[in-house]
C-alpha cells in the first residue's frame, strides 16, 4: 500500500504477523486519505484490546481510554468540537461486552461519529476466551465445554434500536472495507461498522477461510431504507451478508445541543458569560 | 399560654413544616422564606424527607433570625402539621414551648405539647375557592406572624398563577387574605419581635446545590454528563436548565460510567465538564477517575454524600465517603478534594474546581452532602469579580509532545484541533509522546512526574480556617457541611480556650496542619459519620490522633443545642 | 382483590395513590397463586427504583440490590439453586438504562428466571426525569426541551437478541397482566414481561387513557414462534400491541451447567471432593 | 573463560531464557523446572512480559537451587536468548560471570558479556525434523547442565506429543538426544554441582495461580463468575477447567460489574463465590463491595495486582491497590484484607477467605500481585487435613430475620429455601427483617451492628510473622509477595538486629502490631509501590511512623540483591 500522511514510520505493531487487523489498518488509513481528513482534524477514540491499539499505528490524536469505554469519550469529544472527525475502533469484547451498555445507548443517542468495531469473535489481548459473539460451541481455556451462550447479533441488535447506520465488513477484502468505513464516515450520525477480523492466534475456527466462505456481498440493488428487511437480512446465518444494512438518516445529536445554536467555535474556545451570570444571581434576591 | 409563649422570642424563631410527601411543604417553605428575606429577615431553611414521591413524613425547617443563620436546630417555636403522624414524627423536639398551629383534626390524638392553636387551613381555603388553596393559607397564616409586605406577596401568586387564569389568582390571592387574617385575628394585632434589616431585601436566596450549580458555571463549566441520583441531581437540574443560556452540554446518560467517561473525553476536547453524582456514582465512576489519574486529564466531580452503604438512606445526609472518594481508583495519583462549610464557599470552590482541576491536570472531587445541597439561606452576594476562568490550554506546535517531562511535572496541556501538534491520550504507561510503553525507566519517570504534582500544588492549597481565637487549649477539628452548626454551637458557649479548625480543602492537606494541631491540648473531631474518617486521615497524614469524638450517624445533620450540649460535657469534664 | 398468601398484613406502601404498580402487585400475586408457587420457594430480586420496591410489599423472600444490578444476582440465585423460583422486577430506567449491559446478556445467556419490568416511561423515584423509554419530546425538568434520544424499544431489542419468551403487558388491565405474567413464569428460560405502567406522578403524557387508546392485544391466532413477523410487530408504532411476541423453545442457562449433572441438591448444600482435590494437587508432583 | 565461570557455582544457579511472545519460552520453562524437579532440584521460575501475543521481548528468570528459593535474582548465570534482541533485553543483569549460549547469529550484534558459546538451536532442531522441535533442543540443552533422568524427560514428549503421531514423538525425542549430546560436547563431559535432595522429587511444584485456586476450592468455593482480566485470569481459567469435576458454577461475564453481582447474589442463595480479577476490575466492582457490605452477604475478591492508574503495565507487577481495595465502596463497612507472602500461604489465605467472609458476613479481598500469581516453585504440600469448610448458615425458622440484632452483631445467615422463613436482604438501610426503613434510630444500631464485627473479628486476625529474632533494631516491615526476597536478603546480610515483621492479613490489623513496631529503633518500609501505602496504613492505624522506605514502582519485583544492597547501605550508614 502506498504511503499516507498517517503512516508511522518504522515501528513495532504489536500484532501477529497475519493478523487481520493489518488490513483494517491499510483499510481505514486508505478511507481517511481519500475523504482527505487531515491528521490534526481527528481523533480516534479507543478501549483496550489487540483492535484498540489501533490508534497508536496511525499518525493522528487519540484518546485511547478503558477497556468497554470508548463511546462515552467519542461522544463527548464530538460534542466538545463539532469540527473533528471522530472515529472509535475496539475489539468485539470491548465494544460489545464491558462496553454494551455504552453500544445501545450511543445509537439512541446518534452522535455523529464511526465506530469500527473489530470482530474476531474472540478475546485476543487477554488470550483467547470467549467474546460476546463468539460462536455456539466455541471451545477455550476457560469455556471447556464450548460457548453455550447465543451469540450477539451486534447488526440485528442495532437495527431494532434504529440505528442510524449499520454495515458489516470483512478484514480479508481491503477495497471493499476502505469503502464501507468511507461511507460509514461520511454518514452524519453514528455508525456501526462490524469488521469481521481473522485472529490467527486464537481463533481457528473463523479463520480468513471459514470468513470468505462464509459471507457474501449485499446485491447491489439492496435497499437499506427497509429496517424489517434489514432486520431479516441480518438474521441470515447460512451466508452472513456483507455490506451496508442499514441507513436511517435523522437528526444527529450534536444537532440536539443548544451550544452551537449561536455559536459555532468548540467549547475549548469559550468563556462564561459573566455579565448574564450576574443577572442570574441577582434573580435570586427576588421571589 | 398558648401563643403567648411565642412573644418570648427575640433574636429568632424556629418553624417546621412538616406533612407527607406530594402535600406542597416546599411551596410553603418557598413563599415563607422568601417573602420574609424581602422583608428584611435573615432566614434559613433545611429539609429531611423519606425517599418516596407521595406520603410519608418530611419536615422542613426554618428559622428566622436576627442574625444570620446557616445551622439547624432541635428547637421548635412553631410547628406547621400537615398530616397526621406530624406531629408525632417530631415529639421528640417538641417541648412546652412549643406552639402547634394548625388543623386541629390532624394532630387531635397525637402528642403535641402545652401549646397548640386551631386555625382550619383547608376550611379558610375551601371558602376562599377550594382546598387545593390550603398551601397558600397556611403561607399566608405563617407570614401573619410577621411584619411583612403583603403586596408582595400577591404579586408573587399572580405571578405564579396568571398562566391559570385570573379565577385562580385572584382565589390564592384570597385565601393568602383570609389567612393572613386569621393569623391576625389569633395574634390579637402583635407582632413578633424579630429585629429586621434592611439591607437584607437584597440578599440573595439561595441553596447549596444553586451555589455549587452557578459556582460551576463560573469556573467556565461547558459540559456535564450526569445520571441521576440523590441528593446530587438538583445541580444536573440546574446545569440543564441553564444549558441554552449558558452554552453548556447537559445530557443525561445512561449510567455513571458513561458520565465519568464522557466528562473526561470532553476534557480531553477542551472543554470544562463536571459530574455530578453521590457515592455509589463515584464507586462506579471509579475507574474512570484512576483514568483520568493517567491520562492527566482534569476532571471536576461533585460528590453529594448521603449515608450508605449502597443505596442506604438515599435521601437523608452523612459525610462518609471522604476515605472512599480519596483514594478511589486503582494504582497511585494525585486529586484534589474540596468540601465546602458554607453555601458560599460552596460557590467558591465549585468555581476554583475547574481552574485547579486545568492547572494540576487531575481530578477535582468537591464533596458536599445533602444537607449542604437541600439548605437555603440569605447571603449578601456571590462575586464575580476577582473570578478567573483560567484556561491552561496551549496552542500545539507540530513536535508537541502531551506528556513532556518539565520541571514541575505539569506537561503544557493541548486539545487536538488547536495548533499544528497531535494530543495523544492513553490509559496504558505511556511515553512523552503518549504512545504506549513497557520502558521501566519510562514509567518510573511518569510515575514521579504524576506524583510530583502533590509537590507542585501545595501552593494552591486552601488552608483551614479558624474559627475563634488564636489561643486555644481545646481544638475542634472539621469539614465541610458541619461549620456552622458548629460555628453557632461555639458561640453560645463562648469559651476562650475553645476554637475551631476547619477544613474546606480536604486533600492534600495544607502544611500548616500539623503546627496548628499541636499547639492543642485537646483536639475534639467532629464529623456528621461513623468511624471518624477525616480523624483517619490527620493520623495518616500527620501522625496526630484526635481526643475526642462527636460522631453522627443517623441520617441527619447535627442540631447547634446537639453539638453545644456534646462540647459543654467536654469541657466540663475538664474541670 | 381476595387475599393470598404473599399479603403483608396492613402496611405503609411508599407508592403514588393510582400509581400502575399497584396493579402489577395485584396481578403479580394473583398470578403466583394460580401457579401455586410457595413463598418460601420465591425470590424476588430488583434493583432501586419505585418498581423496585415490590418485593417490599409480597410475603417472600427478596434480594433488592443495587440500581440497575438486578440481573446478575438473580441468575446467580437460579443458578446456585435450581429449585428457587426466581422473579426479577424494576423500573425501565433500571432495567435498561444503569442495566442495559446485563439486560442484553442475560438474554443471550437465557437463564430461567422472569424479567417484569414496570415500564413507566420516566424515573420515578428521582422525580421525573426521562427514562430510557421516554418519548421523544416529553419534557422534563432536565429535558427541558424534550427527549432527543431515540426510545428503547425493548421488545425488539429482545428480539433482536433471539430472547427466549417476549411479552409486553398494560398494567391498566390485571387480568390479561396476571396471564401474561403466569405464561412468563411457567416458560422455561428467560421470559421479559415489559408492563406499561402509569405513572401518575411523573408521566403526564403516557396516562391510563393513553395507554388504553394506543394500545391493543396481539390476536389469538398470532404466532409468537416467527421472528421476523415478532420484530415487526415489535416496531408497531401507532398502536402498541400487548401480549406475547415471541417465543423461542432453547436451552435454558442452568442446563449448561455441569454443577447438576450428577446432583441435584443446590449449592448451599454441598461440600468439597477432598480426596479428589488431594488428587488433583498430587498431580502437580509429576510433570 | 567461556562456560568455565559456571563450575564456581555451588548453591545454584540463575538461568534466563528471553525471546519473542509467542516463541514457546514457556514450554522450555516448563519442561526443564520440572524435569529438575523431579530430578531432585529446588527450582523457582518468575516470568515478565509484554501486553502482546506475539513479538516484543518477554523474558523467565529461572532458579536451581540447593535451597528452596522463591524470589527473583539479578544475577543471570546462564542466559538463553531465543529471539534478536533478548541480550539487549538484559544487558543492565549480565556481568563478566554471565554465560549467554545459543545461537550465535541471534546475538552476535548485541552486548553479550564476555562468555558466550554458540549451539545452533534450531540447526539441531532442523536435524532432527524441523525448526519446530527448536524449544525441545533448548530444554534438553540446557538439561545438559545438570544430573537428570532423561528417560523422564522423553516419556514427557512421548505423553505430550502422542495424539500428534509417532513421527512428531520420535522426532521430538531425537531433537532431544541431539541437544542433550551437544550439551555434553560442550561441557566435556562436566556437570553443575549443585546438590540435589531425593526428597524434592515428590515436592509439588505449582504456581501462586494454581495455589490461590485450589485454595478456592478447598474452601468450598463451588461458584465463580469472572471478566477476564491480567495477572488474574489464570485462577478463572483454573476454576473453569477444574468446574466439572468439582462442582464449581464458572461463568464468564460481560463484564466486572455482573461479576460481583452475581457472586453477592450465589452467596445470598447459599453457594460460595469467588470473583477474581485486578485493580481496574476492583474499581468497577466498588459499588458491589459496598453492597455486600450493607446486605452482610459474604463474597470473596481475588485482586491480581498490576501497575496502574488505569490500564497502566497490564502485564506487570505492583503492589498499588493496598489503599484503593481498603477504601472501595462507598459508606462505612468492615471488610477483610489478606494478602499471601508465598504461594503456600496464598493456597491456606484462599481456603480461610471463604471461612472468614461466611463466618463474618463481610467481604473478604485477597491481595496478590502478578509477581505471586505468576511464579511457580517447589513446596513440599498443600495440606488438607486440618481444614474445613465452616459453614455459617442456619436452617431458618418462621419468624426467621435476616438482620436480627444479637450481642456480637452477627446475625445468623438464613439462606432462601432452607428452613421455614424468608431471607429478606435489603440494600438500603433496613429493620431486622430485611425491610426498608427509615427510622433513625434503627439505622444507629445497624450502622454499629455492621461495625462491631471489626471488633468481633479480632479473635481471627491472621499475627504478622516475625522473620529473624526477637531482639531487633531495625525491623523491616512488608506485606505480600515481597516475603521472599526480603527474607533471603536477610539471609545473606546476616545482621542480628534485622528482623522483618510480614503481614498477611492487611486489614484489620493484628493488635498486637503496635507493639513489635515500637519496640523497634528504625521501620524500614519494603513495598512495590511508589507511596508506601501499607506505611500509610499503618500510621492511620497506630500513629507510627516508618523511618526508611525501599519502594519499587517499574513494574518488576524487588530482586534479592536490590533489597540486599539497599538494606546493607542503610545499615552501614548507621554505623
Ligand atoms: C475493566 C477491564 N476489564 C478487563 C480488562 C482486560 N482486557 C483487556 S482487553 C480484553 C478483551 C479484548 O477482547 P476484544 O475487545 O475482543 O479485543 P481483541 O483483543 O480481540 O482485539 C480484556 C478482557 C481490562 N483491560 N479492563
Ligand atoms: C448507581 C445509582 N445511580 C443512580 C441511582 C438513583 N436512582 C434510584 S432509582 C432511579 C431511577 C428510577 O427509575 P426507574 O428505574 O424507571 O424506576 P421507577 O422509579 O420509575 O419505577 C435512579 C436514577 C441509584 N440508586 N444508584
Ligand atoms: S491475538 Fe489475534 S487479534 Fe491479537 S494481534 Fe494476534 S491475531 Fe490479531
Ligand atoms: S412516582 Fe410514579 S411510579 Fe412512583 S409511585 Fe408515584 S405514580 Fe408510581
Ligand atoms: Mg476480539
Ligand atoms: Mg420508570
Amino acid at each position: 500500500m502506498s504511503s499516507t500522511k498517517f503512516d508511522m514510520g518504522d515501528i513495532d505493531i504489536a500484532w501477529c504477523p497475519g493478523c487481520g487487523n493489518f488490513v483494517i489498518l491499510n483499510a481505514l488509513k486508505q478511507a481517511l486519505v481519500d475523504l482527505e481528513i487531515k491528521p490534526e482534524n481527528l481523533v480516534m477514540v479507543s478501549g483496550i484490546g489487540q483492535a484498540a491499539k489501533m490508534p497508536q499505528y496511525l499518525k493522528t490524536n487519540y484518546f485511547n481510554g478503558l477497556h468497554g469505554r470508548s463511546l462515552p469519550p467519542a461522544t463527548a469529544i464530538k460534542a466538545s468540537n463539532r469540527e473533528i472527525v471522530v472515529i472509535v475502533e475496539s475489539g468485539d469484547g470491548c465494544s460489545y461486552g464491558e462496553g454494551g451498555n455504552h453500544f445501545i445507548h450511543a445509537i439512541r443517542r446518534n452522535p455523529d461519529i464511526t465506530n469500527l468495531v473489530h470482530n474476531n469473535m474472540v478475546y485476543g489481548l487477554t488470550k483467547g476466551q470467549a467474546s460476546p459473539t463468539s460462536q455456539k460451541g466455541f471451545e477455550t481455556s476457560i469455556q471447556v465445554k464450548g460457548v453455550f451462550n447465543e451469540p450477539l447479533n451486534p447488526i440485528a441488535l442495532a437495527i431494532s434500536l434504529d440505528a442510524s447506520f449499520v454495515a458489516r465488513a470483512f478484514a480479508g477484502d481491503v477495497k471493499q472495507t476502505r469503502d464501507i468505513i468511507k461511507k460509514a464516515i461520511e454518514h452524519r450520525g453514528y455508525a456501526l461498522v462490524d469488521i469481521f477480523q481473522p485472529c490467527v492466534s486464537y481463533n481457528k475456527v473463523n479463520t480468513y477461510e471459514w470468513f470468505k466462505n462464509n459471507t457474501y456481498y449485499l446485491e447491489e440493488d439492496y435497499d437499506p431504507t427497509n429496517k424489517t428487511e434489514a432486520f431479516k437480512r441480518s438474521l441470515e446465518m447460512e451466508k452472513l451478508p456483507l455490506g451496508v444494512f442499514y441507513i436511517n438518516e435523522k437528526p444527529f445529536f450534536e444537532e440536539s445541543l443548544s451550544v452551537y445554536d449561536k455559536y459555532e467555535m468548540p467549547l475549548y474556545d469559550r468563556t462564561p458569560d459573566f455579565d448574564k451570570l450576574s443577572e442570574l444571581i441577582d434573580s435570586k434576591r427576588g421571589f | 399560654m398558648g401563643i403567648d409563649v411565642l412573644w418570648n422570642l427575640k433574636d429568632g424563631i424556629s418553624i417546621v413544616l412538616c406533612g407527607e410527601a406530594g402535600q406542597g411543604i416546599q411551596t410553603v417553605e418557598y413563599i415563607l422564606t422568601h417573602a420574609l428575606k424581602l422583608s428584611g429577615y435573615n432566614v434559613f431553611s433545611t429539609k429531611e424527607f423519606m425517599s418516596r414521591i407521595r406520603g410519608g413524613t418530611n419536615s422542613t425547617s426554618i428559622r428566622v433570625s436576627s442574625n444570620r443563620v446557616a445551622a439547624p436546630v432541635d428547637r421548635i417555636d412553631i410547628l406547621i402539621p400537615f398530616s397526621k403522624g406530624a406531629v408525632d414524627h417530631l415529639k421528640n423536639r417538641i417541648s412546652s414551648e412549643t406552639v402547634v398551629v394548625g388543623e386541629e383534626k390532624i394532630f387531635e390524638d397525637e402528642y403535641r405539647g402545652d401549646n397548640s392553636v386551631n386555625i382550619p387551613f383547608s376550611q379558610i381555603a375551601a371558602e376562599a375557592g377550594g382546598k387545593i388553596y390550603t398551601n397558600t393559607v397556611a403561607a399566608a397564616v405563617l407570614l401573619g406572624f410577621f411584619e411583612v409586605d403583603l403586596q408582595m406577596f400577591y404579586d408573587y401568586l399572580e405571578h405564579q398563577f396568571s398562566s391559570k387564569g385570573d379565577e385562580v389568582v385572584q382565589n390564592n390571592i384570597e385565601a393568602a387574605k383570609h389567612g393572613y387574617e386569621a393569623c391576625e385575628e389569633l395574634l390579637e394585632g402583635k407582632k413578633l419581635q424579630i429585629p429586621k434589616d434592611d439591607s437584607i431585601k437584597d440578599d440573595l436566596l439561595v441553596s447549596g446545590t444553586e451555589t455549587v450549580a452557578i459556582g460551576a458555571i463560573a469556573g467556565g463549566c461547558n459540559f456535564t454528563s450526569f445520571y441521576p441520583m440523590s441528593p446530587s441531581t438538583g445541580v444536573s437540574t440546574f446545569l440543564s436548565k441553564n444549558a441554552e443560556e449558558f452554552g453548556i452540554v447537559a445530557e443525561q446518560v445512561q449510567d455513571e460510567i458513561s458520565a465519568i467517561n464522557m466528562a473526561i473525553g470532553a476534557w480531553y476536547a477542551g472543554a470544562r465538564a463536571i459530574v455530578s453524582t453521590s457515592g455509589g456514582g463515584v464507586a462506579l465512576m471509579s475507574e474512570g477517575i484512576s483514568l483520568a489519574g493517567i491520562l492527566e486529564t482534569p476532571v471536576v466531580i461533585h460528590l453529594a454524600q448521603r449515608p450508605g452503604p449502597a443505596t442506604g438512606l438515599p435521601t437523608r445526609t452523612e459525610q462518609g465517603d471522604l476515605l472512599f472518594a480519596l483514594f478511589a481508583g486503582h494504582g497511585d495519583f494525585p486529586r484534589i478534594m474540596l468540601s465546602p462549610g458554607t453555601i458560599e464557599e460552596a460557590f467558591y470552590l465549585s468555581q476554583n474546581a475547574f481552574n485547579l482541576a486545568d492547572k494540576y491536570q487531575v481530578p477535582v472531587i468537591l464533596l458536599t452532602d445533602q444537607f449542604l445541597v437541600d439548605s437555603n439561606y440569605n447571603i449578601t452576594t456571590l462575586k464575580l469579580d476577582d473570578l478567573d476562568v483560567e484556561k491552561h490550554i496551549i496552542e500545539t506546535e507540530e513536535d508537541y509532545k502531551r506528556y513532556k517531562i518539565t520541571e514541575n511535572g505539569i506537561s503544557p496541556r493541548g486539545v487536538p484541533g488547536y495548533g499544528k501538534g497531535l494530543v495523544c491520550a492513553d490509559s496504558d504507561e505511556h511515553d512523552e509522546a503518549g504512545y504506549i510503553t513497557e520502558d521501566f525507566d519510562v514509567r518510573i519517570s511518569m510515575v514521579q512526574k504524576r506524583l510530583n504534582k502533590l509537590e507542585v500544588m501545595k501552593e494552591d492549597i486552601i488552608p483551614p480556617e479558624l474559627v475563634g481565637s488564636e489561643d486555644y487549649k481545646n481544638l475542634i477539628i472539621a469539614w465541610g457541611s458541619t461549620y456552622a452548626a458548629i460555628k453557632e454551637a461555639m458561640e453560645n458557649i463562648d469559651n476562650d480556650d475553645l476554637s475551631m479548625l476547619h477544613f474546606k480543602q480536604v486533600y492534600p492537606l495544607h502544611p500548616d496542619t500539623a503546627e496548628k494541631l499541636e499547639k492543642a491540648e485537646k483536639l475534639i473531631l467532629i464529623e456528621n459519620n461513623a468511624t471518624g474518617q477525616f480523624g483517619q486521615l490527620l493520623k495518616m497524614n500527620f501522625c496526630i490522633d484526635t481526643h475526642d469524638k462527636i460522631l453522627k450517624y443517623n441520617g441527619l445533620a447535627f442540631s447547634v443545642e446537639e453539638i453545644e450540649n456534646k462540647l459543654r460535657s467536654m469541657l466540663d469534664q475538664e474541670d
